[in-house]
């Protein structure tokens, strides 16, 4: 049986999921242990498992992904969080530099199974310095794998499948998701990483979303029928690795692409779905590709300026108007 | 080694500071009680959005440090900054209307809560990332002292920013720099729910690492406004005449929760109360116990309220941002084209 | 008339200029002064400055930021070395969420101008942790400039147009083209960021490349010359502002597009450049768009293995005639 | 605050050491001497591509340390690590071949000298990012602390590093964890060409801030294996039995450049002689005054020179790393692919 959840429950039930199951699974991070977190999504992990396996720790970034990434090489399976995704930029030596290269310049001799999850994304006018969207600053670092889930099922299968995966995984929960709902069976979910998933079938043109934007882009479609226009939504959900068989399969049947992205414009995630479409797929293009982003702006924080900005449904029909006229 | 977790006894020393000066410190302290106050109701009302953190129960620090500023002086803070920023004299309306998202608002809706600044009167931003804008306020003390105009640069921040990367840096080459600048930590015991005895193993988390840099350092009462106006007074002083840098840690506590309509409920409730009973409106009394005049008090405190109202319905009066709004700024020309 | 020196020299040529001309320009780094920097890129201007100008400073590299920002914004126009861009993850935070925001967040009360030149990309065979190209880190940044030049006079135009600049400039100076030589005319030079220049013309393919890469390009237009093909190399130069003009006339022309970058493949400034032309130039092109990248890899550091990663001329001829055919 | 700018008096306070230690100890010095001073003509040969940082000078901290350390502990070291990993127990032959850019390095020649890597001899890694090492150190000291298994990890650091942020954070954290870390400065006055104290205010750039964090600290003479020895064993056995962390500051010189084919001509020519006057390798005459028999002496110093040939000679024999090895690795399954 089917339980509605919270995007927010959903990060909660999957780290107790993945702890429960293996005993080298920790949790650390600001405030992730009595007060459950700033977005209240770790609130009971404490008592569940005590204060050894889920624990504060000072506002020390760099000490936090470091403690994990040493834990890693040596016996655990940590999971960090980084409270807002901004907060990669204080440790991004950690991230880009030690995780994503350690494996490979050791040629295999260190393996680096842990997860940093951490709160993404605009919409809660937060402003420039605690609402961006960084997963394509994460993406263009070799080493590094990549997930951003859009629903509850998918959180908890996905980070299921990133704490089991042997390589560095950051988790980006967007954090606009967290009071949103979904349906999730009961039981153990995993799902495999580098999937993307149809959800809604078309065949005028492909839009290709992640995280919040699968949600608009859907309500986009909805509209797009409504001007008899077929649209095909894939929920990319992971950027590496990288469902491009998927995109490609869509694209050579509908001809047409937009990507839509939350982050800033420049060489976002949606400009490497679309090169790689210009490249295998041009044969089969029949329009130009299109790319619905946020400005190449800092994000403002006054309400009325911040939902100009972010991709609206609105920009998301007129960008596939656009690519199929 | 676990900190005092309640206030230490007042020291009765009576520092030797003019009857004008004590109403200004008052009429800080008054003002930054009722924005505070005033912020948090808007907030719960749903007029401030996103979030913000009230210096509720702190405001000696700012109104202390402020006083003993000079106009062109140099002000960094945090996200909890709406203290700092008024303290330095920027109109009540402009910091309420940055706070109500509008046009009317310092930066015109673009910074909000926690992004307050007003260059002309010398509060240089602040900034939310923790510890950031320590290294920061090192640049400003340091063209100051290049350009040789005697500007002092005062950096708040937190007990929490004690472990960050960037406090180390910031003290280290502050100090190697000789630099025109004072830190002054406000130590509230808690970083945001978690208490700062439990990730540090110092008793005092700023104080006692200052001298690892070669930095004085001094601990004060954060909500004696006598006393905190007196240890900044010596060390903006000192600085301006070339004696470096220094530390100042002020021992204090916020009355509320840490942000947006936090409860604050994981503090034990003795330990509010102690602090509580230690308000740094006090001070009051102890203008009365030195013959100073109520009525004058009193005006004050209508003022304030007055200007707070006013500032209040002029905020929620202002128009919203331009839309275009969000397209300016990003870059000097005024534009935010990234191509030709 | 011209003389022959190399970009190293350029360099120090370029700063002098600057610093003669303002008084309130500073260079800061780690061992820039009496050693003249690990490069020895800024010997001399130590004698020629002063250790008040030329200033050496601690390992510290947000403090080195830190200090150029709040300098910027109170009256000084600072040069701050981060002595590799590599280092540049250690202080990511000044960088990206603090310079590039602060003016916008502050509705344009703070004016930045400010220019951190580094060290840039590999060859040197130093491995995965100083040898990365991040140009496209800074890119997908908004409110960063982001400048790359690829020979000794562009340095010094670029560099004089960074300075001069009232906005934070990222200057990367490419590690392996140091020692490499160029014509440069005596007197004051200052060019214009956001300009790309046409190094060889062509009709069949665009090439667009930057930095180290120019060169390659232009080597690999000679041997697609000799099979009959016409390529036209862009020198980019500068990433923001970006040439989009220059790069979608030449598209127009020649109607293929092939990208050649340091950097690895993910998220690129190809990706973007592609992008742009998919969206902008799309029925004017006659073949799928191609980039040329080093894959997607942290660099290894074995000579052997280095070269074979990043991309070669060979590579860039394959990808060439890829395109056109 | 200068610091000593020349050797301090060696304390002849004889330490109570085996005397199959004290071979070991020599053992170790001139087997890490011999290595670096090959590697340093290899490097003017051309065969060492890139760079490499060598411990010429400073043998006695790697080979005091490592002595005192149990097999399955786990050291952390820089860019300059050629000696801490051979002192470990890795083969001169995969360490040359490693800097020869050869299928036979430890890395196969994925990672170079500044990279160099032996799991199986828990050597963790050598890191080139100036102080990151330090808090992924204290990973692995967490870990073998939740584990259970009584490993301690070192992590060795060089004077400079004591002004970026992640020591700080390091330090911190790895006392309000109470790890069983041991954290060992190899003080040779000088970064790159920069002297250390023309950018610290403090005498002691490590061990006076230990403090600062609660750590113990203890400053060491670095060039006298003994003493080396003995305070690293009394580190290591603290943090083993549960005691938490500390720090060592460990006084040292090194006798060429920092890099490469740089000469080190920057720094003032009698401090250079004082501190060859004080070579670790000196440690020879003390074992003969201790009464040791010179033949086994000279044994040990033949032996490594019969190694560092064969080393030397083996990595220049072997394979360069089959270009597909550059596609190896990235992730664990392997492969480089990031797409299906
Ligand atoms: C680098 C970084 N890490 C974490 C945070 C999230 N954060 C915001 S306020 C805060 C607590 C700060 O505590 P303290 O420094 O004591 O200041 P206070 O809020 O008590 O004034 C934290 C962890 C942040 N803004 N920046
Ligand atoms: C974050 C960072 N900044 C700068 C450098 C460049 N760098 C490499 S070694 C070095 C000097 C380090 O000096 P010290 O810590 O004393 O170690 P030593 O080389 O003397 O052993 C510098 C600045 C670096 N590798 N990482
Ligand atoms: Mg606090
Ligand atoms: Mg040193």
């Amino acid at each position: 049986m089917a339980e509605l959840i919270t995007y927010r429950d959903a990060v909660k039930r999957a780290i107790a999921q993945e702890m429960r199951r293996d005993d080298s699974v920790y949790l650390i991070g600001e405030d992730v242990g009595d007060a459950g977190g700033v977005f209240k999504a770790t609130k009971g992990l404490l008592d569940e498992f005590g204060p050894v396996r889920v624990r504060d720790t000072p506002i020390s970034e760099e000490a936090i992904l470091g403690a994990a990434m040493g834990a890693a090489m040596t016996g655990l399976r940590p999971i960090a969080e980084i409270m807002f995704s901004d907060f990669l930029a204080t440790c991004w030596d950690l991230v880009a530099v030690e995780m994503a290269k350690t494996r490979y310049m050791t040629d295999g001799q260190v393996t680096l199974p842990l997860v940093i999850r951490t709160a993404n994304g605009g919409g809660l006018r937060f402003g420039a310095q605690h609402s961006q969207a960084v997963e394509n600053w994460a993406m263009a670092v070799p080493g590094l794998k990549v997930v951003a889930p859009s629903n509850p099922h998918d959180l908890i299968g996905l980070f299921a499948a990133a704490v089991r995966d042997d390589d560095p995984v950051l988790f980006f929960e967007q954090k606009s998701l967290y009071p949103t709902k979904g349906h999730v069976e009961e039981g153990e979910i995993v799902e495999e990483l580098g999937t993307a998933k149809i959800v809604r079938s078309g065949t005028d043109v492909t839009i290709v979303a992640l995280a919040s934007m699968v949600r608009r882009a859907e309500q986009a479609a909805d509209e797009l029928a409504e001007q008899g226009i077929s649209a095909e939504v894939i929920d990319l959900r992971s950027l590496v690795p990288l469902d491009a068989t998927t995109i490609i399969e869509s694209v050579v049947k509908t001809s047409r692409l937009v990507t839509v992205e939350e982050n800033p414009r420049l060489c976002g995630w949606g400009s490497e779905v679309v090169s790689l479409v210009a490249e295998e797929a041009f044969w089969h293009l029949d329009g130009p590709l299109t790319r619905v982003t946020t400005p190449h702006i800092p994000l403002p924080s006054a309400d009325a300026l911040e939902d100009e900005v972010l991709p609206s449904v609105q920009r998301i029909v007129d960008g596939c108007v656009k690519a199929v006229s | 080694m676990v900190q005092a977790r309640f206030p230490e006894p007042v020291s009765d020393e009576l520092l030797d500071i003019e009857d004008k000066t004590r109403l200004e410190l008052y009429r800080q302290v008054v003002r930054l009680r009722r924005f505070e106050e005033r912020a948090y109701r808007l907030f719960m009302d749903g007029l401030v959005k996103g979030t913000s953190h009230l210096s509720l129960g702190m405001e000696a620090i700012a109104a202390g440090v402020a006083t003993a500023m000079r106009e062109d002086d140099y002000t960094f803070c945090t996200y909890r900054g709406h203290a700092h920023t008024l303290a330095r004299g920027v109109p009540m309306d402009a910091v309420m209307g940055e706070l109500l998202g509008r046009q009317s608002g310092v930066c015109g809706g673009k910074g909000g809560s926690m992004h307050l600044t007003s260059v002309e009167h010398g509060v240089m931003g602040s900034y939310a990332i923790i510890g950031a804008h320590l290294v920061i306020a090192n640049g400003a003390a340091w063209s100051a002292s290049e350009r040789g105009t005697g500007q002092v640069t005062v950096a708040f921040f937190g007990d929490g920013a004690t472990n960050i990367g960037a406090f180390h840096e910031a003290l280290n080459f502050a100090k190697v720099w000789e630099l025109p600048i004072v830190f002054v930590c406000e130590n509230n015991l808690w970083m945001e729910y978690t208490p700062i005895d439990s990730v540090t193993a110092v008793e005092h988390p700023a104080a006692d690492r200052a001298s690892a840099y070669g930095l004085e350092s001094i601990i004060v009462d954060g909500n004696d406004p006598d006393a905190v106006y007196d240890v900044a007074s010596r060390a903006i002083g000192r600085a301006r005449s070339g004696g470096g840098p220094s530390m100042i840690e002020a021992k204090t506590y916020r009355h509320g929760g840490h942000s947006r309509a936090d409860p604050g409920t994981y503090r034990p409730e003795e330990e509010v109360e102690a602090w509580k009973a230690r308000d740094p409106l006090g001070y009051r009394d102890r203008l009365l116990a030195l013959g100073m005049d109520e009525a004058e008090l009193v005006a004050i405190e209508d003022e304030a309220d007055a200007d707070i109202d006013a500032a209040s319905e002029a905020a929620k009066a202002a128009p919203l941002p331009d839309l275009e709004a969000a397209y300016t700024n990003v870059w000097a020309d005024g534009g935010w084209s990234w191509r030709n």
